[in-house]
């Protein structure tokens, strides 16, 4: 783990100052202004390195490269399953109190359409092979999260005779977010990680 | 409500309104959600933080959380190494086992000090753990973010959870009693040779070894040789983690109830 | 077209879980199906062999990961009996406004997903958002939101917190105004009717010989609820009616299934009150040691036959927001038990497919496997 | 209805098939029977007594013996009633109940499964919860769990 | 002669080519100035320009409705890329620009690619014959509205060839359930078509708008109206009717097995046909860009005001769509097609006898007293 204290708000953007104006000391009487306002903020220096980092790149493709980086980050579409217990949480943070698709993040029922596959519980091994055949069929680039014990390491069914340990034994695992089951601001946690994750990838 | 029968009666009747009522009830929850969707902007606005909670709940629009009584929940464990006395319970009371007792700096050479390194992918935050501690020094905060890019790095060592533990997070304020009649730790006294390695090993050190008179064997009896001391249990002291029982060399101490 | 098989699932959007309904289908007509469990079969029932009493209930949580509390519950009781131990009365009251907590959160999650399959999406979100709220109830008082590790052999691990029960009240008449909106949202619509009329009709003769039960057979026009046939818990001293409908359709579950839960709130409020009312203690006094819920069992093979404890079998069945649970523990004297069986109502409602489903169309097959309400977790076990 | 009135109940209609009842707390006890009749007494529990739900089946292997358990409920006496057979031997077989109860034919297929209880006629007796092919029953007291560090051949059986 | 987006470009284009000839020695400046290569770039420039226009059009689209169904759903939809979310849906395009498109092994090859290339062609080239305001965007075409009609029928052929060509069975089924539906409904859209023209006496568009100067004609044929907007939600495929994309029981409809470029060409295509769809019926029912009398002259004579007002409307009427999307169920697919055959057709062969007899009594006059109407 990081030091950064994880308790507090992070930024979306790492590198960005994290938000000046914490939700909790404003209280104003329409929070949904104040969220703007608090967005409009963040967003101009985001533009500005964003930018930055386009013109301190070199290479043949030192435009292309940060703008398809930011598209492939900001719009990761998971696949729609669900395997177990986190499968619940999984939709949960597709519900209305948490709302993924605030991040751009869509479920598509077609592993072709997908950039993420979540995987939201117990792995058996009777699934494993249709898991690793969904994984093959989405196209590159594509990343695995290893949501809840169950996919990180078996959890607590690791132990029985037909439950594979772990889903990194199947497919390459990208970010494991431990929890059980993960509460959906964990998953969105995740999620941000992998932003994260993918904004540093060097191609 | 009179009776549950449901009834036809709920068929609507076909109406002109047959498509206008579901989008009537659409535009009603469109209209209440447009200043104040129940969205959680998550990481400006987390459900944790006490502010973000007075301004939301049932009776402000904003249908999030119930008020102030959820610091329940059980998140990622926080410890504090001082008052930890190496009883075990903890990895005892673990369902999932993923916690090992590891050594930390605190104790002798001869018995080193052992704090609970938990494993967060095994552990399953039943809080069979922190139930069990009998000093309260292993608790579960509120966090819950825990994401990480190698499997490695989902065990936590007790340092780690010390630092948690120093953020000074909301901790899980359930306390759970102790049941009245508790099973106490006896003896069997025939078997027991005085060496004295329960009460070295006791985290508690309520055991006192207490000297007992010596026995003169008859002549042709065979005795082992003994130190002529008895354990003593002090029973409110004692935390029950059977650490004695699992070091006798004998197997004389056993649980039961004292009578 | 020719006939043809398909495959639906184990990712399908319709299945809600993991299994694979395979259906063999003439242009939309469906000719025969089969469904093929075992994909969530994480071996429950052997795991909790290997366990002590209390640790089963980590499992019991994530067998059915929309009711866990329910199934708490039926594998408490059994264990209760099989260990002689009888709970408080207090800690009974707050199992069932658990249990009826939990019907609540199992059927609004399910309307969330079957409005979803009929194409109805805002419902979903609603439905969510609803049930949110019942978790937020859960995680103030278990502590967690779905795996909550909550109730004990014995009683439950703790009280109520304060200012728990206005809060729950609150939520109550929340939810009450808001069943009303998902009835405007599908009973007022017309295409929902239309989709949903005589859809997957199974009569009651159908559902008792293929083991059919809750909100299914209760649609079907038998009155039969556990909480009533066979009491446990408080149930004997609350007032509740049986919801059942005749029509034995989609339609008639989705009456069913509502009018549940408008029951479950009429139960919960008179829990509340009693509630409020007698404090008392949640958990045995006369525990055995290694069952007390503080300290979960110290492991030590045989110290239960040391002691001759006494051997017993423990029955339970209880009404589950999917229809009747049933289980058996057997205490053969160890600290683990000797064996756990488990009955899901979902197992044999699934089990009947081919009943309901053929002859139906392939856009028929969503609404109707929604109606069934599938919980793969307790149908793999 | 009196204990003594149902255990004579029982008696007439099941006959010698039956061992003996045990009583049962709030059930109508547990009838053990003898496995090579168990045609006639599921007939005769479904038809003449009136146990037309069937809501599980279930075995337990007692090392020795292995015991299935059906668990029947009438609407008519509004009770539950166990029904069970001592299996003995190395193939453990008895006639299966999905002819009398066709909700019977899926938990069958899972004791057959789990616990090794062959089920004779039955229609369809395949794989339900394990893959095609697994060649272990795991709910036998024999097999035993590991953690997965020690069995990483073991589970390896697709 | 009105303004035109065509006019412009070609005005663009013959400076441009005199500016760039005039460096040239005299054959190749007389060859760039004539008459053809003037036309032929301007035309290039009129397509390049209405491209990017309804692009970014439909991209708009796109995010006002996942924006609006959020406000439905009680939640708050994109917003955390770029301001509100604007730039979320770009955040997709590049995306699935960037991603493979995998073809199934077994899938033809042609198809494959040619189907959703030509679904996405024919529907934007529709764009180009729309009038937007007056003269906008090519001219006043006589047969514009046949041969946008026309074009926008083609689209079942495509969606049946990428889906044929797919090999799954999922999209195999959703192919056919989209051509049959499509060509069910194309009868009773086209029926309600007549019914303008009898009352406009005309095919081009932009007399039909202009004959709505006094009325708009969503009173006088409102029948024709509400069988057009069913039939055009059955056309672009949206809920109540959005049957070959039903993710309950088809994966994803015919677009299961696309991925990357080709699935964005999808999307992309479906909301292009939503916001066409919503053209039309400004155009046809709703006076086009033409405002009531009693709006203030000021608010209508600013540059551009036409196609800000039809734009308005456009929207408005696609706010009504997404408001049913959010509040009904799916519809089967045979209740769907009884619907368009037993109901739809003869619902649409009454409004046309209801207009020529409004016709032939010589009441349309009368329509012109309805306040909000035209007039």
């Amino acid at each position: 783990m990081s030091a950064a204290p994880e308790n507090l708000p992070r930024p979306l953007t790492p590198g960005m100052p994290p938000p000046v104006l914490p939700m909790a000391d404003a209280a104003p009487a329409i929070p949904f202004l104040e969220i703007e306002a608090l967005r409009a903020q963040q967003f101009i220096p985001a533009a500005k390195e964003a930018l930055g980092a386009m013109i301190a790149e070199q290479g043949r493709d030192r435009l292309t490269r940060p703008v398809f980086n930011w598209a492939g980050r900001n719009s990761l579409f998971p696949l729609h399953w669900g395997l177990a217990c986190c499968a619940i949480e999984f939709a949960a943070a597709f519900g209305a109190r948490w709302d993924a698709e605030r991040f751009g993040v869509v479920p598509r029922s077609s592993p072709r359409q997908c950039d993420l596959m979540i995987v939201n519980g117990t792995v058996t091994w009777k699934v494993a092979h249709k898991l690793v055949t969904l994984y093959e069929q989405m196209p590159e680039p594509k990343w695995v999260i290893a949501m809840g014990n169950c996919a990180t390491g078996g959890g607590p069914f690791r132990t029985a005779y037909s439950v594979v340990p772990g889903v990194d034994k199947l497919v390459p695992v990208d970010l494991y977010i431990a929890g059980c089951p993960p509460r959906p601001e964990a998953m969105l946690d995740g999620i941000l990680k992998l932003e994260q994750l993918i904004r540093e990838r060097k191609e | 409500m009179a009776g549950a029968q449901v009834e036809e009666k709920t068929k609507p009747s076909r109406s002109i309104l047959w498509v206008a009522r579901p989008m009537l009830t659409a535009a009603r929850q469109f209209g209440r959600s447009l200043l104040r969707p129940s969205t959680i902007v998550y990481p400006f606005e987390r459900l944790e933080d006490p502010k973000f909670r007075d301004r939301v709940g049932i009776g402000s629009g904003r249908p999030i959380g119930v008020g102030h009584i959820w610091d329940n929940y059980r998140g990622v464990h926080a410890l504090n190494i001082a008052t930890c006395i190496s009883c075990n319970l903890c990895a005892f009371s673990c369902p999932d086992l993923c916690i090992d007792m590891v050594t930390v700096p605190g104790g002798d050479p001869k018995h080193p000090k052992k704090s609970p390194q938990i494993d967060y992918g095994k552990c399953s935050y039943c809080g069979f753990c922190s139930d069990a501690c009998p000093e309260g020094c292993l608790t579960m905060t509120t966090r819950y973010e825990l994401s990480v890019t190698k499997r490695a790095e989902m065990v936590y060592s007790p340092q780690k959870l010390q630092e948690v533990f120093e953020r000074k997070l909301p901790m899980n304020p359930v306390r759970v009693e102790r049941p009245a009649n508790e099973d106490a730790i006896l003896l069997e006294p025939l078997l027991c040779i005085g060496c004295n390695a329960c009460a070295r090993d006791c985290p508690t050190n309520c055991i006192t070894m207490l000297d007992i008179p010596k026995v003169e064997p008859k002549p042709g009896e065979k005795v082992a040789k003994r130190i002529w001391k008895e354990p003593v249990v002090n029973d409110s002291d004692c935390v029950r983690c059977g650490t004695c029982i699992s070091v006798c060399p004998k197997e004389c101490l056993f649980w039961g109830i004292r009578t | 077209m020719s006939e043809m098989w398909i495959n639906m699932g184990p990712q399908h959007p319709m299945t809600h879980g993991l299994w694979n309904l395979r259906v063999k289908i003439d242009g939309e007509q469906v000719l025969d199906v089969d469904p093929e469990m075992g994909y969530l079969h994480r071996g429950i029932e052997k795991i909790s062999e290997d366990r002590h009493y209390n640790e089963v209930i980590t499992l019991m949580d994530r067998c059915c990961y929309v009711a866990g509390l329910s199934w708490e519950h039926l594998y408490v009781l059994a264990a209760e009996q099989a260990l002689h131990v009888q709970p408080p009365e207090r800690a009974e009251y707050i199992r069932v406004m658990s249990d009826e907590f939990q019907r609540i959160g199992s059927h609004v999650m399910w309307y969330a997903a079957f409005v979803q399959d009929i194409g109805l999406m805002t419902p979903f979100l609603y439905g969510m958002r609803d049930r949110d709220l019942v978790l937020d109830l859960f995680q103030s008082y278990t502590g967690a939101r779905m795996t909550y590790e909550y109730m004990r052999v014995g009683g439950v691990r703790n009280d109520l917190p304060p200012g728990f029960i206005g809060e729950a009240r609150k939520v109550c008449d929340w939810l009450i105004d808001r069943f009303v909106e998902y009835d405007q949202l599908c009973l007022n619509s017309d295409i929902f009717h239309k989709r949903c009329d005589g859809l997957g009709v199974m009569n009651a003769r159908a559902c008792i010989d293929h083991g059919i039960t809750g909100p299914m057979l209760r649609s079907a026009g038998v009155r039969r609820d556990l909480r009533k046939d066979r009491p446990y818990s408080a149930y004997d001293r609350l007032e509740f009616d049986v919801a059942h409908a005749e029509a034995g359709d989609v339609t008639a579950r989705y009456l069913v299934r509502m009018e549940e839960m408008r029951q479950s709130i009429r139960i919960i409020r008179q829990t509340l009150d009693w509630l409020e009312h007698h404090p008392g203690p949640v958990l045995a006094q006369e525990l055995p040691r290694w069952l007390g819920a503080p300290y979960a069992p110290v492991g030590r093979e045989g110290y239960l036959l040391k002691r001759n404890y006494p051997k017993g079998l423990g029955f339970s069945a209880i009404e589950e927001p999917h229809g009747e649970a049933l289980a058996y523990v057997v205490n053969e004297g160890s600290e683990h038990p000797y064996r756990v069986k488990f009955r899901s109502p979902v197992f044999a409602n699934v089990s009947a497919a081919r009943q309901y489903l053929v002859g139906y169309r392939i856009a028929d097959i969503p609404p109707i496997m929604g109606s069934v309400d599938v919980c793969v977790g307790e149908v793999d076990r | 209805m009196a204990a003594e009135e149902w255990a004579q109940e029982l008696a007439r209609h099941l006959g010698d098939r039956m061992i003996s009842l045990t009583p049962f707390a709030r059930t109508l006890g547990r009838v053990k029977f003898r496995p090579e009749a168990a045609r006639e007494i599921f007939r005769a529990v479904h038809d003449d007594l009136g146990f037309d739900h069937l809501s599980m089946v279930g075995g337990i292997d007692w090392v020795d013996r292995r015991e299935v358990i059906y668990t029947l409920w009438s609407d008519r006496r509004v009770a539950y009633l166990f029904l069970s057979a001592d299996l003995v031997g190395e193939a453990p077989h008895i006639e299966t109940a999905s002819a009398v109860w066709p909700g019977a034919n899926w938990h069958e297929r899972e004791t057959w499964e789990l616990v090794g209880i062959q089920f004779d006629h039955h229609p369809d007796l395949r794989h339900l919860l394990m893959p095609d092919g697994y060649a272990f029953n795991p709910l036998l007291r024999s097999f035993k769990l590991h953690e997965p560090e020690e069995l990483e051949v073991k589970t390896r059986h697709v | 002669m009105t303004t035109s987006l065509l006019s412009v470009s070609i005005a663009l284009s013959s400076v441009l080519l005199s500016g760039v000839g005039s460096i040239f020695p005299a054959p190749i400046q007389g060859g760039l100035t004539n008459g053809n290569t003037i036309d032929a770039l301007g035309i290039l420039i009129f397509g390049v320009i209405l491209l990017a226009a309804s692009m970014l059009n439909t991209i708009f689209l796109i995010w006002w409705e996942r924006k609006l169904l959020g406000r439905f759903m009680d939640r708050r939809g994109a917003m955390h890329v770029g301001y509100a979310g604007l730039l979320q849906n770009f955040a997709d395009g590049f995306k699935l620009f960037r991603k493979d498109t995998v073809r199934p092994r077994d899938a033809d090859s042609m198809g494959f690619f040619v189907g959703p290339t030509a679904y996405l062609v024919t529907s934007l080239v529709i764009f180009a014959i729309l009038p937007i305001s007056t003269g906008w965007n090519s001219g006043n075409l006589p047969l514009s509205l046949l041969l946008a009609i026309t074009i926008f029928s083609f689209a079942p052929l495509f969606i049946f060839i990428s889906a044929w060509s797919s090999n799954n069975k999922y999209s195999l089924i959703g192919g056919m359930r989209s051509a049959a539906q499509m060509i069910a409904y194309e009868v009773p859209i086209l029926l309600a078509i007549v019914a303008v023209v009898i009352v406009s006496g005309t095919f081009s568009l932009d007399t039909i708008v202009t004959e709505q100067q006094n009325y708009w004609y969503w009173g006088p044929l409102f029948l024709a109206m509400v069988v057009f907007v069913a039939g055009m939600l059955a056309e672009m495929e949206r809920i109540p009717f959005d049957l070959p994309e039903a993710e309950a029981e088809l994966v994803e409809g015919w677009n299961t097995e696309y991925g990357g470029m080709m699935f964005a060409y999808f999307m992309l295509t479906d909301y292009v046909r939503v916001l066409l769809g919503c053209f039309l019926i400004v155009l046809l029912f709703l006076g086009g860009w033409t405002m009531p009398s009693w709006v203030p002259s000021a608010w209508t004579s600013f540059p551009l005001a036409g196609i800000f007002w039809f734009m308005l409307k456009a929207y408005a009427v696609f706010t009504v769509f997404v408001w049913i999307r959010a509040s009904l169920p799916r519809v089967r697919t045979d209740q769907l097609l009884r619907v368009g055959w037993n109901r739809m057709i003869p619902l649409s062969l009454v409004s046309i006898v209801l207009a020529a007899g409004l016709v032939l009594a010589k009441c349309l006059p009368v329509f012109g007293c309805l306040p909000n109407l035209g007039g």
